[in-house]
């Protein structure tokens, strides 16, 4: 039984891999932009999720010193991937954008989504 | 400031300040350019100290600056032909556009060739010989005629011959840890096996195309034919030359020191004379004359570098002096031509005709330079051919010498075709306004068909320093003992023994001549060629009796299965090949991002299978 | 054919990934010594920041922050150019269902309790989870909800860029001001204050509302560009 | 000294954050505060290079903390060489564009310099970070700023090569991230210089496999080969100075990001193997299609792939000489590749197809720019006496030192190649007809100044190296210097 707890205890970076698996895989595979963009994104979410999941500590606190928990500095998980990870959400916030708005010109200008069909630019 | 110095700064600013003074007006650019050519040339002249060594030092790198007796021989050649070529290019140039480019890479291939001489050291020494290149190859792309194939052509095998060298430099540099030419020679003796054949073999190719040697000529003869001739006399007369001044120094000190001698030796001189029997055959065939001219140049070449791959005494002394005499005869040529092309607006020797009462001056220096080319005593190449035969007959290389004589036999086939395309045969009316070169083009003319003479009859005066140039590499003094070496010689050294029969001979025409001459001089009239009528029928004025069109065919079907094979064809074919295959490459881009992301997951996965072999 | 290629090469990934994994391990400490206790001690001791992930994002590793913030302002820059056009036509925007009274009376209702939150999140970023960054995107979202309830909400373009350049010049002059009397970008200038106070970590708190002022107004630039996209 | 390594960032992000306020007031405060931001961070970056021949490496640390704890940038002869090449062509592009479109006053224009500044800024903080993350940061920046600019112009097929850039830059911002990550959780920290101290801590197994993240990430900006199928798009597209911009100032601190990672971080054998073969793979492929190229920029971007890839056949010889050889390539191909997008976009202004016959005759029309594209091509070529030969004899020379005859025979013949496709183009420009009914664009005033300087630079070091090699010098021996390079970060005292 201990074994299978153990084994649920890499559950979330098996998730974490598989968002990041399967945004890969929508980004390479999908012909719709959009779709690529959402593959981006998930996969940036799995990246993520692997940073936190990557600092916890079992049975740690949050890194914060409320109150009354002034000196449970032991416990406390890695503060660091969490800060990391907020700088890289914002990034992936902004690419995203960006992404959205060529989408959108791209589609003005081709009058479609399908990028195997969006080649001007080629050799 | 050490002399070198000064004459390529000279020739540097003269080129920039020649490049732009078309702005101010023609007179001061031609001034400025003659300037810039001449003043060197004395400064050069009055200053030679064969000892003194001039060092501009990076921090990397130390140019070292100095002459050598071999250098200052070629020197003589560069200088001579600049100058001369020089005047004759201002008078070629009158009044044609573009006088800037053509003075300003003129000036500046020229300062690249003396660079080349005084380069002690293997970087100056590219240096010089990259900016000969660009400045050359700006000059053959001069007329704009088909520059997309001539020019690249050109440049692509000047940079497959430039990076052989330049490859060889930075090996003989990590091998020795110096540039220094002499460090080379020195620490040559040290290599490996493999790095001794590898380093001439390479230079060797960096030389041969510069001095046109098969399989490396075929850009020559376009470059020759295209660029302006008052350059190309330079051009085939002295930048060749470069090719075989570097030929002799990896012959005379390189080669000398490996097992592979004889071999090596063998296969140049072997290539040489192939280069001289096909390109002959080549020349034969040409209506251009600049493009036969062109090949007869690759063929001279060819003699001059079978003399100096062969390399006893006796074969260097005759290749260098061949170098020299190709150098004069041939620019003369060349600058006929030119003369010719000016006055009449083409060089097809099947539409020009006639000329010999119009440009009399233009034909005694063809002639004169026509003979010394055929190798006819009394004049200089005369000399240089037998003293090239008998070194091979002396050094048992019977069969190279049946191939050199076959071509030098063939020669004389494109020489009597340019002969007579330009001057003699039939006038025709087309060319009647035709008048002679300004004096400016026939004067440097007439003055190198005058060295052709002399050379003929008194070579030593070329001879001793090539002899000294020769013995400056450790090659036995010749030259007080050159009748040891050839029966061409005779006994008290400095004279040619056939000399008391030429003069013999000449005499006797002379006074031939003036006999003709005086018992003629009432009774002889000027025919035209139509003026046959006393043989019945009276030619009409449109039927061409001269015999242009298809000269020597015979002949050429005779040696046609000699020549179907190209060089030009397969490399064009390699070429395109080539291209054809990059073609196909550049199809990874195939313009779809997905795929190039699909490449970068791929490369991760590639990565991360071989992890375990690329990183350890 | 290409799937599958790529399904076997996602595969290969995947197992390499989830061996890395599996050997650095879940839930223990990983790294003999890290710089994570310095920064637990330094933002305690020196700081005097409870929330140890706002000392870091905000002094720690402040010059990220910076550079966050920067990308933000380049996002928006961008998009501003991919999506320009010649005149701006601030009518109405094409909605595909109309909003219903009650979704527009919700949605006045809710804004302004939508912002306070957002400003209690920023304000109270260096004492509780949350921060500049988590605010203004809440605030971003009231913004949101406005826009798509009302067809013809408009939010000024000029205001927004004020607030988002002066919340900016304010971050960099604090950090400037650091730099000028401590020699060093970032550095503290204020008094540190007790653990746990409101106005603790001198300008720590400072900063990240500024951040916050930034933030929401570059979130909500950023919707309104495209929102403002006709198709 | 003027100032410290950090206003390198504050004072171009302290404008970008002001301009937008100042351009409510006073339009033509967007065009001109760059420039002066620019020439500002020049005369920085100068006094700085100068400062530390005396002193030794400047490191500065933000917030007060230390190393490892808090950011430090490090301006050391070897960075501040990079920093100093990159905001001088930034600030050359500046120039250029100055007057660069007519109708540059409308809005999205403005943002062309904002953008182009923060190009400029965060590739010197790629340059001058000593923090991974920081450095992740940094990327991200550029490629933001790069998007943008490449997507300037609404009429071509701009959107096309930004979004392939941004497709392939957010792929590797993941793997980068990741990367980062994996070596977060061994040696919990995020400082360069303490990483390499710790690197032997890794498993090998974890360090491979982030070095491949790694290179994924950084390769992909660095123009790798299989990895930088969006650069000819993006060079394409975006404006003509920016082309530039690309060759010179983002692939640069690309480069330079590898040699962090891959020489200081990393102590692995085979790396710097690998680096010969994938810079040999990209120079290789990249210059035969270049020879391919029927459009004169994508032509220019191809060439310039190929010498990046040549500049990491440089790196990987791995050498003092090789690194030598690698900067003095890095800095001729800034210059070179900047005159020759600069006077070619003049060169096919007016063409909207931008094909290499659009140049036929222009030598007659514009005679100084072909002049100056022509000292270009011949100098990227590799002929003397322009700068481009010493770079070429320098990476021979080190190839031959490192007894690597068949790389020297690869390289010269490819070089072979490099000079087809140049000369193909001179030709054109002076000995060609002129095609029919084609207007030309004369270059401006400012355009002019900014070609003609890069023209004289590209001469004046072809005559006389000497003038940067002593700063190329301290340069290499500064990244030879691995273990200086971690004390000196680590042991500070400010």
């Amino acid at each position: 039984m201990e074994k299978y707890l153990e084994i649920l205890n890499y559950a979330i970076y098996g998730a974490a891999i598989l968002l990041l698996l399967i945004g890969l895989y929508g980004a390479l595979t999908k012909k719709s932009l959009i779709k690529i963009v959402l593959g981006l994104s998930i996969m940036d979410s799995g990246v993520h999720l692997l940073m936190i999941s990557i600092g916890y500590l079992k049975n740690g606190t949050a890194p914060i010193f409320s109150p009354g928990h002034e000196n449970e500095l032991a416990k406390m998980v890695d503060p660091v991937p969490q800060a990391l990870v907020l700088t890289a959400i914002v990034i992936g916030f902004g690419v995203t954008a960006v992404a959205l708005a060529l989408v959108i010109r791209l589609y003005k200008h081709h009058n479609t989504l399908r990028i195997d069909e969006i080649k001007n630019l080629k050799w | 400031m050490d002399i070198i110095n000064i004459i390529l700064l000279v020739f540097l600013a003269g080129a920039l300040l020649t490049a732009f003074a078309g702005k101010v007006s023609s007179i001061v650019q031609d001034t400025l350019f003659l300037i810039t050519i001449i003043v060197p040339a004395i400064l050069f002249f009055l200053n030679i100290n064969i000892n003194s060594e001039t060092v501009i030092s990076l921090s990397k790198i130390q140019l070292t600056f100095g002459l050598t007796p071999l250098s200052l021989f070629f020197a003589f050649i560069v200088f001579g032909l600049a100058i001369l070529a020089g005047f004759y290019a201002v008078g070629q140039m009158q009044g044609k556009k573009r006088k800037g480019y053509l003075y300003f890479n003129f000036l500046l291939s020229i300062a690249a060739m003396f660079g080349i001489l005084v380069s002690k050291d293997l970087v100056s020494f590219f240096i010089f010989w990259e900016i000969m290149t660009w400045s050359s190859y700006l000059l053959v792309i001069y007329n704009g005629k088909n520059v997309q194939q001539i020019g690249i052509k050109y440049f692509v095998m000047s940079a497959i011959g430039a990076y052989a060298m330049l490859m060889a430099i930075v090996i003989v540099h990590s091998l020795t840890g110096s540039f220094l030419i002499s460090d080379m020679i020195d620490g040559f003796a040290d290599m490996s096996a493999g790095m001794k054949l590898l380093i001439p073999i390479l230079l060797l190719t960096g030389f041969g195309v510069k001095a046109a040697l098969m399989p490396l000529h075929i850009w020559a003869p376009d470059a020759y034919s295209n660029a302006p001739m008052s350059y190309t006399s330079v051009f085939s007369g002295a930048l060749s030359k470069m090719g075989i001044y570097g030929m002799v120094i990896v012959f005379m000190t390189l080669i000398t020191k490996l097992p592979q001698e004889s071999l090596i030796r063998d296969i140049i001189a072997w290539l040489g004379a192939i280069t001289a029997a096909i390109s002959t055959l080549w020349a034969i065939k040409q209506d251009d004359a600049k493009r036969l001219l062109a090949y007869s140049s690759i063929g001279q070449l060819g003699y001059i570098v079978v003399g100096v791959a062969i390399g006893t005494p006796l074969a260097m002394l005759a290749g260098l002096f061949l170098a020299f005499m190709h150098g004069v005869f041939k620019s003369t040529l060349f600058m006929v031509v030119g003369a010719v092309e000016k006055q009449t607006g083409t060089s097809n020797l099947k539409e020009v005709t006639g000329l010999i009462r119009k440009m009399p001056w233009t034909f005694l220096a063809a002639l004169i330079s026509i003979i010394a080319l055929a190798g006819i005593p009394p004049l200089g190449g005369f000399v240089g051919k037998w003293m090239l035969y008998e070194s091979l007959i002396t050094s048992n290389h019977y069969l190279l010498v049946t191939l050199v004589f076959f071509s030098s036999t063939a020669a004389f086939l494109y020489c009597y075709k340019f002969l007579f395309g330009f001057f003699l045969g039939q006038e025709e009316k087309e060319w009647a306004h035709v008048k002679e070169a300004p004096a400016i083009m026939v004067v440097p003319m007439l003055i190198l068909s005058a060295i052709s003479v002399v050379l003929g009859t008194f070579p030593q005066l070329i001879l001793k320093p090539i002899n000294s140039a020769l013995a400056f590499y450790g090659m036995p003094d010749t030259y007080n003992n050159l009748w040891k070496e050839s029966m061409i010689f005779n006994k008290w050294g400095d004279q040619v023994a056939l000399t008391p029969i030429v003069y013999g001979i000449a005499i006797v025409f002379v006074i031939f001549a003036v006999f003709l001459f005086f018992k003629n001089r009432k009774t002889s009239r000027y025919v035209t060629t139509k003026d046959i009528s006393t043989s019945g029928e009276v030619p009409k004025e449109y039927e061409n009796l001269t015999f242009k069109e298809n000269f020597f065919q015979p002949f050429l079907r005779a040696v046609e299965p000699a020549m179907r094979r190209q060089m030009d064809k397969y490399m064009l074919a390699f070429a395109k090949g080539l291209e054809d295959l990059f073609d196909f490459t550049r199809r990874i881009y195939n313009g779809n991002g997905q795929t190039y992301a699909i490449y970068a997951l791929l490369f991760v996965i590639l990565l991360l299978l071989l992890s375990n072999n690329l990183f350890s | 054919m290409k799937k599958a290629i790529i399904l076997i090469s996602l595969t290969i990934l995947g197992v390499y990934l989830i061996d890395i994994f599996t050997g650095i391990g879940f839930g223990t400490q990983h790294f003999a010594s890290g710089v994570k206790d310095a920064y637990l001690i330094g933002s305690k001791e020196t700081l005097r920041v409870s929330n140890v992930v706002t000392s870091i994002v905000v002094n720690f590793r402040g010059f990220d922050t910076l550079g966050e913030v920067t990308v933000l302002f380049l996002a928006s820059m961008a998009l501003g150019g991919i999506l320009y056009k010649k005149r701006h036509d601030v009518g109405e925007r094409s909605v595909l269902f109309p909003s219903t009274r009650i979704v527009m009376s919700g949605a006045k209702l809710l804004f302004p309790s939508i912002v306070l939150l957002g400003a209690y999140v920023f304000i109270h970023g260096h004492l509780s989870p949350g921060g500049g960054f988590q605010g203004g995107t809440i605030i971003a979202t009231g913004f949101l909800l406005m826009l798509i309830t009302y067809r013809n909400y408009s939010v000024s373009h000029n205001r927004l860029s004020w607030v988002e350049s002066l919340a900016g010049v304010l971050f960099i002059s604090l950090g400037l001001a650091g730099y000028f009397v401590h020699d060093s970008f970032l550095a503290n200038v204020f008094p540190e204050g007790k653990l746990n106070d409101l106005f603790s970590g001198g300008v720590i708190g400072i900063i990240y509302v500024a951040v916050g002022f930034k933030v929401a107004a570059e979130l909500t630039g950023i919707i309104y560009t495209i929102l403002h996209e006709k198709d | 000294m003027v100032g410290t390594p950090v206003l390198f960032i504050v004072i171009p992000l302290l404008a970008a954050f002001i301009i937008p306020l100042t351009g409510m007031v006073w339009k033509n405060s967007v065009r001109i505060i760059p420039g002066i931001v620019l020439s500002y961070m020049l005369i920085l970056s100068i006094s700085l290079l100068w400062h530390i021949t005396e002193t030794g490496t400047v490191i500065e640390v933000i917030a007060g903390w230390k190393p490892p704890i808090g950011i430090n940038l490090v301006f050391s002869p070897f960075s501040g060489f990079f920093a100093t090449l990159m905001i001088f062509l930034g600030l050359l592009v500046w120039v250029y564009s100055y007057k660069f479109k007519r109708n540059i006053d409308s809005e999205p224009a403005l943002k062309y310099f904002i953008l182009l500044m923060l190009l400029v800024t965060g590739s010197v903080g790629i340059v001058l970070t000593g923090d991974i993350f920081n450095m992740f940061v940094f990327i991200e920046i550029v490629g933001i700023s790069g998007y943008g600019l490449t997507s300037f112009y609404t009429r071509r097929d701009s959107a096309e090569a930004a979004f392939k850039y941004l497709f392939m830059g957010s792929i590797a911002s993941t793997f980068l991230l990741l990367a980062i990550m994996i070596v977060y959780s061994q040696l919990g920290t995020l400082n360069i210089a303490e990483i390499a101290d710790k690197m032997p801590m890794m498993s090998n197994k974890l360090k491979v496999i982030s070095l491949i993240f790694f290179m994924l990430a950084i390769g992909v900006e660095a123009e790798m080969f299989p990895l930088n199928g969006w650069a000819p798009d993006v060079y394409t597209q975006a404006p003509g100075p920016i082309g530039a911009a690309f060759a010179g100032i983002v692939a640069k601190a690309a480069t330079y990001a590898t040699i962090r990672v891959m020489f200081t971080m990393y102590d692995l054998s085979g790396a710097m193997d690998f680096l010969i073969v994938m810079g040999i793979l990209t120079f290789i492929v990249a210059e035969t299609t270049a020879l391919r190229q029927d459009r004169l920029k994508r032509m220019l971007a191809y060439s310039s792939i190929g010498q990046m890839g040549l500049v990491m056949v440089a790196f990987g010889i791995g050498t003092k000489e090789g690194i030598f050889a690698a900067l003095f390539l890095i800095f001729n191909h800034a210059i070179i590749k900047g005159l020759l997008f600069f006077s070619g976009s003049y060169l096919v202004y007016t063409k909207k197809e931008k094909h290499i016959s659009d140049v036929n005759g222009m030598g007659k029309y514009l005679p100084i720019t072909s002049v100056l594209f022509t000292i270009g091509a011949f100098a990227i070529i590799g002929l003397p006496p322009f700068s481009g030969f010493w770079g070429k004899l320098a990476i021979l020379t080190a190839a031959a030192d490192s007894k690597m005859v068949a790389l020297i025979a690869i390289i010269l013949s490819v070089s072979v190649l490099e000079a087809v496709y140049y000369l193909r183009v001179v030709n054109r420009i002076y000995f060609f007809p002129k095609k029919e009914s084609m207007e030309t664009q004369k270059p401006t005033i400012n355009a002019l100044i900014a070609m003609i300087s890069l023209g004289i630079i590209i001469l004046v070091i072809g005559f006389y190296p000497d003038l940067i090699t002593g700063f190329i010098d301290r340069a290499a021996a500064d990244l030879m210097d691995k273990t200086g390079y971690i004390k000196d970060i680590l042991t500070i005292n400010n």
